[in-house]
């Protein structure tokens, strides 16, 4: 078994309705220093592969099929065992 | 152009037409919808599970609004890749008339079939109330039974419904007039106030390019019966199930 | 902690259990019960699940009319509607699980409160969430408030259910201690409404619905259990909500109700599998017999004292008819549920928990479930208070509209638009009268009938004079009911109190249901169904007491009902009362 | 300007339903060989702080207020300039 863990996050130029909103209560609370923030997704999975290229290779398909919305996200895979 | 309503009985006097309805797990609009489809048709749509292999002969295809698969990891794109969904594109993209209510334009726009992304509304909370529409355009079997540029009344309810789309899409779909309706005032102008969740240009629904895919955030199913307050969403079953012969 | 742990002092005190109750406790076992047996006790006799500080007082509301087909007792209440149509209602607290966790804590009580009702085979179609606030300047009440309503809205919207209406109230008293009160309102055959008394020895005994995890494991101690500094301490007992799955396994029961493969059915509330297990044996007369080893579990190695305690969501418990479980388990498969038969019914009168096949505890269950303690607790009458005497006010506008601005401005008074402009109150295509009116008008799919939901109570009423309080929220439920035309029918209720082991709010109890009772006799407006809150107290401080007050009436025909807008120019105003 | 790179995660036993339901959509499409799958969030923000040690310790205390909510989750912060 392996662990893939993959972030996936707004594309450059997408508007983030979120992150804005986290900032701007990050502001209410008082911390002044926080700049901008995004938001985006971070998931782990099990993944059962003969060895690490495999597992990239499934797993970056399956962000393409489902786990991330290329139209407006980016993904970026990492794996451990 | 205008075009009167086709009446029930030229309805039921024209070559009788079909609609399915596809059921998600989570969808919770799908009963709702079909009330309204069978208002316009005399007759109650095909009601088709996600699993279906098959997908029966219809005139038009509903994707209802709901919370398929509970709109977790993102609105729509569980559902989008249901077996059945490979057979909703096959038959749009032979003609098919593809109706897609809220979480079905989610569903939609995943799969492919309509342009752009529809994001967290910018105020970040579910929204549910009646919205002003403006009808951008009536040549389309979505629309016709609509006045050009008619504002109308439609509610909506939903917690991603912010459109969003790059510049060069959005030129390309205001250019190619692939905006269906916008969120307006009651003059017709695209405010932000009238914006209930920061689409783009106050985009509330689009075509695809062939014009009988259409998806929109607003129910008009839910504005379809004088007793519930309106009859604006009737209009649009009736200009399908209608103009279809 | 295993079974062979010695049950001493510390473990009894733990679980919530005086030692009177943990003497009477030894004489039901006759022997020394191990630590599943003690959890079980300890979740069965919790106030939550066995009202013993307020059964002697409820028992004294009216809850019979012609047209009630079921009252409490059963998971919800049931009335007649006509045309054999019956409604099924009630209203549940969640509120010691919402100030810890606001979101999950009122989405899982919007979760809970709907299984009561599609358990008795209705299909909900309409909610209602009655909420109290401490002061909205309060630190930490805008993340409560904002927490509560997102849960609420985020559930009930996923599961597409309308949630109509509420009351939403704003009270120092509730700054330690939120009040979170969902109702359902369902619609069934009224001849198929399903029960929970297991019946029919041999007869499988299946669970259906989520995995089990380690969720809310003394949950139900929490909810009877008053608040101390350390609450936030507690927080990894908080259970998670899943709409997604419980908008299948409502579809999912509803379609297997439609044959008549099941004998009895109960959700899995407080107290999960303990409370349903023992619910359906002791309603039915009958012992169970249950295979811990079976019951599907999302996480590895959870022990008996864990699978029969944990409060894990969106599970259910059946008894089929015997040769029925593979038509059920394709129904659930369908719906992508989890499905298995973990038991049978007996005729021992006994619970026998069996885990790979030794015996982890066996209990009796009449005197378990009937010997819980039943408390006539102490109570003062709350002493009348003086009348407060108001200056005299001038009648010249220059007084009264600053002062109407300042009250249309309170928090009390504002509008409500923004709460339930969060949840969907138009799905299901039959909410004729939207949020914003007296009370909420839900046609009956296909027909021109239509009932008329609210909620209702004034706390400071109630804190003020217990018994005119109780009685003015059943009047004001009533009023509200006649405004759009509805002929009353019936009330739930959920009685939110603080520490009744104090006789000054016992007495507040006390005075509320006699208040209440007196009421619904005068109306003909019987209970069928409520909860009791009890412990509703941070740092020895109770909340205001708040019987609130959830009322169903039926409209004849929908096209004829009343709403609160004003129609048109010249149209005369009329004052109808005193 | 420093760059805070948080993950919050849920706290393990939690009941995590869309990491199941992304899991069953996951084999749904074939990828038979996908196993547990936990959903979390990402968020990126800059910070304005003289150095790394209190830029960590003002998101962390972010992160107890707002960015997580450690009823039901972990947090974990790396800082980056
Ligand atoms: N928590 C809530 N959820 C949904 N609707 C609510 C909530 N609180 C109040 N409302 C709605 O706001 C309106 C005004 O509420 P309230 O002030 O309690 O009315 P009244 O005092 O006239 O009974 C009602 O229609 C009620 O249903």
């Amino acid at each position: 078994m392996m662990k893939a863990r993959v972030h996936v996050t707004l594309k450059p130029g997408v508007l983030d309705p979120q992150g804005k909103a986290i900032a701007n209560a990050l502001h209410g609370l008082g911390y002044a220093e926080a700049g901008e923030v995004r938001l985006g997704k971070y998931i782990e999975l099990d993944v059962d592969a003969a060895d690490a290229a495999t597992a990239r290779s499934r797993v970056a398909e399956m962000c393409e099929r489902l786990l991330a919305n290329t139209v407006v996200e980016n993904y970026a895979i990492e794996i451990a065992d | 152009m205008f075009q009167p309503l086709p009446t029930r009985s030229e309805i039921r006097e024209s070559k009788p037409v079909d609609a399915a309805v596809i059921v998600f797990p989570g969808s919770n609009c799908d009963r709702d919808v079909a009330v309204s489809v069978e208002a316009a048709l005399g007759r109650a749509p095909h009601m088709v599970w996600h699993r279906a292999d098959e997908l029966p002969k219809v005139d038009l295809i509903v994707l209802p609004g709901g919370f398929s698969y509970g709109d977790y990891l993102r609105s729509g794109a569980i559902a989008a890749n249901s077996p059945i969904m490979a057979q909703v594109k096959a038959a749009a993209a032979k003609g098919t008339r593809v109706l897609a209510i809220c979480n079905g334009f989610q569903i939609a726009i995943e799969a492919g079939l309509l342009p752009g992304a529809l994001m967290t509304n910018a105020g970040l909370k579910f929204v549910c109330r009646d919205v002003l529409l403006k009808v951008e355009r009536n040549d389309t079997p979505f629309t016709a039974g609509y006045e050009q540029g008619a504002v109308v009344r439609f509610p909506v309810a939903h917690h991603q419904g912010n459109y969003f789309a790059d510049d060069e899409t959005l030129a390309r779909i205001e250019g190619e007039g692939l905006v269906a309706f916008r969120y307006v005032d009651a003059g017709g102008n695209p405010t932000g106030a009238a914006n209930p969740n920061g689409s783009a240009r106050n985009i509330a629904g689009v075509y695809n390019e062939a014009r009988n895919v259409m998806g929109l955030m607003p129910h008009p199913e839910r504005l379809a019966d004088p007793a519930l307050g309106g009859t604006d969403g009737a209009r649009m079953f009736r200009s399908l199930l209608g103009g279809l012969s | 902690m295993t079974a062979e742990t010695k049950i001493t002092p510390e473990i009894v005190a733990e679980h919530g259990l005086t030692r009177d109750e943990y003497k009477r406790i030894r004489q039901i076992m006759g022997r020394e019960p191990n630590l599943v047996e003690l959890g079980i006790f300890s979740a069965m006799w919790s106030e939550h699940c066995s009202y013993k500080s307020s059964k002697k007082w409820l028992k004294t509301l009216p809850t019979t009319a012609p047209w009630v087909i079921c009252g409490p007792g059963e998971n919800a209440g049931v009335v007649d509607i006509g045309d054999g149509q019956a409604i099924i209602f009630k209203m549940e607290s969640h509120n010691h699980p919402s100030y810890i966790e606001p979101y999950q804590g009122a989405a899982t009580g919007v979760g809970g409160i709907l299984r009561d009702v599609f358990t008795m085979g209705a299909r909900p179609i309409a909610m209602m969430n009655a909420l109290r606030f401490g002061d909205p300047s309060h630190p930490k009440m805008k993340h409560l408030i904002s927490g509560v309503v997102s849960g609420i809205g985020g559930y009930g919207n996923c599961v597409g259910v309308p949630t109509v209406g509420g009351e939403t109230d704003f009270h120092p008293a509730y700054n330690g201690n939120i009040l979170v009160n969902a109702m359902c309102v369902g619609l069934a055959d009224a001849d198929k409404i399903f029960y929970s008394a297991a019946a029919g020895i041999g007869n499988p005994v299946v669970y259906v619905g989520s995995k089990t995890g380690r969720d809310g494991i003394h949950g139900a101690s929490m909810a009877s259990a008053e608040f101390g500094e350390d609450a936030e301490q507690k927080r990894p007992t908080v259970q998670v909500g899943d709409p997604f799955t419980e908008k299948l396994l409502i579809e999912a029961c509803l379609e297997l109700m439609k044959s008549d493969a099941i004998v009895a059915i109960q959700d899995m509330g407080a107290a999960g599998l303990t409370s349903s297990s023992f619910e359906m044996a002791d309603k039915g007369d009958a012992g169970i017999e249950l295979w811990l080893d079976k019951v599907p579990t999302r996480e590895v190695g959870m022990t008996p004292y864990e699978l029969m305690l944990s409060e894990s969501q969106e599970r259910m418990l059946m008894v089929l008819k015997p040769g029925r479980e593979d038509e059920a388990r394709r129904v659930f498969e369908k719906w992508e549920l989890d499905f298995a038969v973990i038991g049978k019914v007996t005729d021992t009168g006994r619970m026998v928990l069996k885990f790979h096949d030794a015996v982890a505890g066996d209990l009796p269950i009449k005197p378990l479930a009937n010997g819980s303690p039943e408390y006539d607790r102490p109570w003062t009458p709350t002493p009348q208070r003086r009348p407060i005497v108001l200056p005299r006010g001038r009648d010249d506008l220059d007084a009264v509209l600053p002062t109407l601005e300042k009250l249309m401005g309170s928090p009390d008074l504002a509008s409500r638009r923004w709460i339930w402009e969060q949840y969907d109150h138009m799905v299901m295509g039959d909410t004729v009268g939207r949020p914003g009116g007296d009370a909420a008008v839900v046609r009956i799919h296909g027909t021109q009938k239509a009932v008329a939901i609210t909620t209702d109570v004034t706390p400071r009423y109630c804190y003020a004079d217990p018994y005119q309080g109780g009685r003015q929220a059943i009047a004001e439920t009533w009023r509200n009911l006649t405004a759009t035309g509805a002929k009353p029918l019936a009330i739930t209720d959920c009685l939110n109190f603080g520490n009744p082991e104090k006789p000054e709010i016992m007495g507040q109890l006390v005075g509320c249901i006699q208040g209440m009772a007196e009421a619904c006799r005068a109306l003909n407006f019987p209970v069928v169904s409520g909860n009791v809150s009890l412990y509703n107290e941070t740092q020895g401080t109770g909340i205001l007491p708040t019987p609130a007050i959830g009322g169903v009436g039926l409209i004849a025909d929908v096209s004829r009902r009343a709403d609160i807008a004003f129609k048109g120019r010249d149209h005369a105003i009329i004052v109808i009362g005193e």
